[in-house]
């Protein structure tokens, strides 16, 4: 996942905004610099308006033409006074940041997408579709209404499958046992969404024998790699540690990256959590 | 006055910098990490993560918490240790466009001393700041910075070891600290850094467990401004030698609140966070407010908060 | 579990309350001023406003600054004296539908001793918490509950003057809060209340004055609330007495981070201010909170905060 | 300035938003048990929408039917996010609080506001015309554009003389200075604006002999008279001033009086600042 990234902060105008579901904000921005060199898994530091203390992580949802598009869920403070954002509004993003998916010449693609995780799996969607490979979104949620824009993808392209734990749509339950059940094994596997879901992929992953990838989440401070909070711990031998002595002369197997900058995606097999 | 003739360069030591803005220990990587958004060549200088006698992988995750007006880390001291990051990152340091000044931490006076020694020795380094404050690998909290007595032992090791520059960092974290300030001045340091982070820890109601994997952690950001500021203005008044003063400062009023309270330079850190064009535009602004104000330069405002109003009115218990 | 069959009291020495909430002393005046907005049957507690020996006018103007978060404060105990508070203010205590805890302030043990027995004597009084840590009356900031001695001191002379229930009040500008606290329960506290306001200070960068009458002040509000979490928890393992936790509590969410920390009640200072439908929404969300996690009683939960999980990875430097 | 008060926690809803000048707003609530029991130069606390901590002390401006209406200056954080308040938007706001105004049967009425302090004054002009009295507001600001609702008064039945810092309207100077000149001394002064204006009213309404009711500003954190924080001092032996000991047996011969309790409004010849 070696894409870098030529990233900068965008002053940007909010022209879109939508509330898909309550809670569920995607807002369009018009942000040609940005649109231009988004890659499929690349996220963006957005600043608070405000001045609220700390930029917001949040996936790229859409990057085209001269359009960038974030899609979040309202939880905390500074993703609620994102949600109030009017079309007009100016903006603050930095970004692209971090490294991307590598689809290459995969021809059938899982990509797994847990509540949030959707934010990012369009644009590796699309890259897939459009490389001609089919894609199936294995698409999971707590409930029905929370299942957004599966429509889209649907019209891009893909076979979306879908799991609530209510059972208030399509499979009740998990939606890595959905992909657990396939009886056509994927060649790659994308995956974002929260942590538990992640590490039940890696395992799906692994008993099927298919390489995946996965876009962590942690609490970012900085986003660029220059704090060290957002760290996972990788085998120590893997391609994405950073630059750091040799794990094993010092007693440990495993050696702490970041995820905003040596991911966020990072392969299943490499990560130790 | 013309925004371009105010004077904002300061004298720290024997480092001389053309702006007075420090980028904060362990927030700004080695500058590299921040160069695509923002001029390095308009900030006075990046002080590097702190880096150890012995490599460290740091603490376990979460090492992050949004808090009010703040946050909380525990990142641990991540680093490779003083052998690897001479071979292998000091080198870098040279093609930054501003002062870079190296950070030691450690665990005895002797750490100390022999990881200040070898780092201070490489041409890359201007100066150097002596992390003795660090919350987040301490026992129960207790650093040097805590004790006078430890905090004079180790700036006299460290200080016989280099004649570079040498701002030692003092932690908030302590009954009086302008006591503290003194130790480190009579003990050979050229300059001051105040304030590390304020110890704090959060707790998440639904788990019940800490919300950082180091349980502890400091606390940064706006929210810790007003103890910075007083923690300045003590320390001012305490000792003759510079302030770099940190401690939430997001904007040009928040940095000159800092230089009436007695710092020569001030250090962003969490800032960055925010957004990175904090450090120019503070620089940029500094520049507008002083000549709005007929100053020449910056050093004529430093430790100006007058404070000289007495209580006109009185009761018997006033006095108490 | 339901709601109703909770149980929220709290027992605090020899003061027994049905909810665990305390409104924090100089917040909330006597009560009376926030009755049209609460109904104060349903809060445990008010902390009045600390009295001292003698009248005091307090500090000049301003007393008061919002800063990110939070706000600083320098009020200066301004109070009639004991004499005149006896006379006119205590028998209107009486009224109040909920318990009225006295505070009392002072600048010398005999002070604190006085005041304390003329004021426990009083039956509309049901307990006494010491305020030993002001810091806006104090030379430097320097108060009782920053040292050690003088804490024991003054503790031992407040309890020899009286049974009912005293809550000692702790600073969280010292060192070790943990030793502090240890020294008041060893001297006769039967509870803390932790913690007073933290030292800050802001500066008007136009006028170059600082933005309090007093120079310095104290901050409170949910800037300072990882300050405080922290201060229950490490107190909470040094003694065995009940704790008042307190700083920037707004929410059942915060009060909850104070209860699994180790607190038994909570104080609500500063977020009355911002709502004084606060302390009541916390204790209805309390009771629903417990009875969601299958708890019949808010003391199960009391400093069950879990920090029992290690480090999985180390490096050599790690142990340092 | 005897008005006992009725106060409570209000749940209003935002039912008008205008932009009078730039940083300059008001706001309508649909507040009818707030409206009914306001009295001139009475004040709300407003409960911040985003949980911002402490209220924020604001005069009623219009109070009628069910309607009440804020106008504020966007100065710091709070009043910047009360100008982001639309329609339909909850509001908690806890009012009315403080002692008002007492016109009782002055037939002559000088009513000087300068800059916000406006927003105090609109319901004393009513009630002074109501009962028949000439109204006369002296109205200064810095500049032309922040003479806000200057025609309102006016419609209202006032006499409006303007003083502008920049003379870019009516008199070029102080507003106070435009009232000394009158050669018809009112038989009541009222006032609301910055301290060094209320100062300058209260010398001038000295030199003329003639009663001013001031109403002061200063930084509130309860505003109900629980914390202490709002003092201004008192001539020891106001009859505003709190229930205190004797100040003369304290060797003071002031008393600092809580100005969102024993005030906002004050007699201007009982202050001692
Ligand atoms: C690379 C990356 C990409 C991301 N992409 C997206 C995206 O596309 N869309 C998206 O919606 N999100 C995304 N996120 C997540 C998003 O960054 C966070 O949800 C965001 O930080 C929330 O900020 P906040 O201020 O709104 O909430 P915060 O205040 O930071 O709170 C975050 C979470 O912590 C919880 N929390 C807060 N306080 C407490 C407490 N006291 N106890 C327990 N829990 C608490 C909140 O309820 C919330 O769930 C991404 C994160 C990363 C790292
Ligand atoms: C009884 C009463 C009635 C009032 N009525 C009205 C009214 O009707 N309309 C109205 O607009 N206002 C009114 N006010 C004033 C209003 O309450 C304040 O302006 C309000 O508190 C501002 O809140 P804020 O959070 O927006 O600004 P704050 O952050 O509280 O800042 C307030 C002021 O301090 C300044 N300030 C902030 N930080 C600094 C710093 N570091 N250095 C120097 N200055 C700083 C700001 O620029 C601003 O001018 C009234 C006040 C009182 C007491
Ligand atoms: C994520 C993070 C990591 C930090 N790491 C270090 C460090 O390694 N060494 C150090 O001396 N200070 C460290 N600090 C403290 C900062 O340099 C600074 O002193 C403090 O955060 C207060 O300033 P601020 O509010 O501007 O961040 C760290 C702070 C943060 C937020
Ligand atoms: C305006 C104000 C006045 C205070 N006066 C007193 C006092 O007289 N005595 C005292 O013990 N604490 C006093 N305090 C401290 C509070 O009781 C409380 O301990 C502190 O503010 C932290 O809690 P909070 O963040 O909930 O306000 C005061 C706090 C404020 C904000
Ligand atoms: S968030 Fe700072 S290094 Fe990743
Ligand atoms: S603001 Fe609290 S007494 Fe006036």
């Amino acid at each position: 996942m070696p894409t870098v990234s030529p990233s900068a902060v965008h002053d940007v105008t909010v022209i879109d905004r939508r509330e898909l579901a309550p809670g569920i904000v995607l807002i369009g921005l018009h942000a040609p610099a940005l649109a231009r060199v988004t890659r499929p898994g690349h996220f963006a530091m957005v600043i608070p308006p405000s001045g609220e203390t700390a930029a917001t992580a949040l996936g790229i949802y859409e990057a085209h033409d001269e359009r960038v598009s974030l899609l979040f869920f309202a939880v905390g403070k500074r993703t609620h006074e994102l949600a109030t954002l009017k079309i007009g509004d100016p903006l603050g993003v930095i970004g692209p940041l971090g490294n991307g998916f590598t689809i290459g010449d995969a021809r059938d693609v899982a990509i797994v997408a847990g509540g949030v995780g959707i934010a990012s799996v369009l644009l590796p969607a699309q890259r897939a579709l459009a490389a001609g490979a089919r894609v199936r979104l294995y698409y999971g949620a707590r409930t029905r209404d929370l299942l957004v824009e599966r429509e889209r993808f649907a019209a891009e392209g893909c076979d979306v499958l879908v799991a609530t734990d209510d059972g208030s749509d399509g499979y009740r339950g998990y939606v890595t046992e959905l992909l657990a059940q396939t009886h056509e094994p994927p060649e790659l596997i994308l995956a974002c969404g929260p942590s538990p879901m992640l590490r039940a992929v890696a395992r799906t992953a692994g008993e099927m024998n298919v390489p995946a990838q996965l876009s962590l989440e942690e609490t970012f401070a900085c986003g660029v790699g220059g704090c060290w909070g957002c760290v996972v711990p990788l085998v120590r031998d893997s391609a994405q540690a950073p630059s750091f002595p040799p794990a094993e002369r010092q007693g440990s197997d495993v050696v702490y990256a970041r995820i905003c900058k040596e991911g966020p995606v990072f392969w299943a097999h490499e990560l130790r959590w | 006055m013309n925004t371009h003739s105010v004077d904002l360069s300061v004298t720290i030591g024997k480092l001389e910098l053309p702006y007075p803005t420090f980028m904060g220990s362990g927030c700004y990587g080695s500058g590299e990490e921040f160069a695509p958004f923002v001029d390095l060549s308009r900030i006075g200088a990046v002080v590097l993560k702190s880096v150890t006698r012995l490599p460290r992988l740091g603490n376990p995750t979460p090492r992050l918490v949004h808090t009010p007006a703040g946050m909380l880390n525990a990142i641990g001291l991540q680093n490779p240790g003083i052998d690897w990051y001479l071979d292998h990152d000091v080198k870098k340091f040279a093609e930054r466009p501003c002062a870079v000044v190296g950070s030691v931490a450690g665990f005895s006076v002797d750490d100390y001393a022999y990881t200040v020694e070898r780092l201070a020795a490489r041409d890359e380094i201007k100066a150097i700041e002596l992390n003795i404050s660090c919350p987040n690998v301490a026992h129960e909290g207790e650093t040097f910075a805590c004790d006078p007595r430890l905090t004079a032992n180790v700036v006299r090791a460290a200080r016989a070891t280099t004649d570079k520059t040498l701002i030692v960092k003092l932690s908030p974290n302590v009954t009086d600290i302008a006591g503290i300030a003194r130790e480190a001045e009579a003990a050979g340091a050229d300059a001051l850094a105040v304030i590390n982070t304020v110890r704090g820890m959060a707790i998440d109601v639904e788990t019940w467990r800490p919300r950082l994997g180091n349980v502890t952690g400091g606390l940064s950001g706006p929210a810790i401004r007003p103890i910075a500021v007083l923690a300045v203005y003590e320390v001012a008044r305490a000792v003759k030698i510079p302030i770099v003063g940190q401690g939430g400062i997001e904007t040009v009023t928040d940095a000159l609140e800092f230089f009436l309270a007695g710092a020569s330079a001030v250090s962003i850190g969490t800032g960055n966070f925010t957004d990175p064009r904090i450090p120019v535009r503070i620089v940029d602004e500094l520049a507008e407010y002083l000549a709005r104000r007929n100053c020449a330069s910056l050093r004529q405002i430093v430790g100006k908060a007058n404070v000289g109003f007495a209580n006109p009115y009185q009761f018997e218990g006033d006095e108490g």
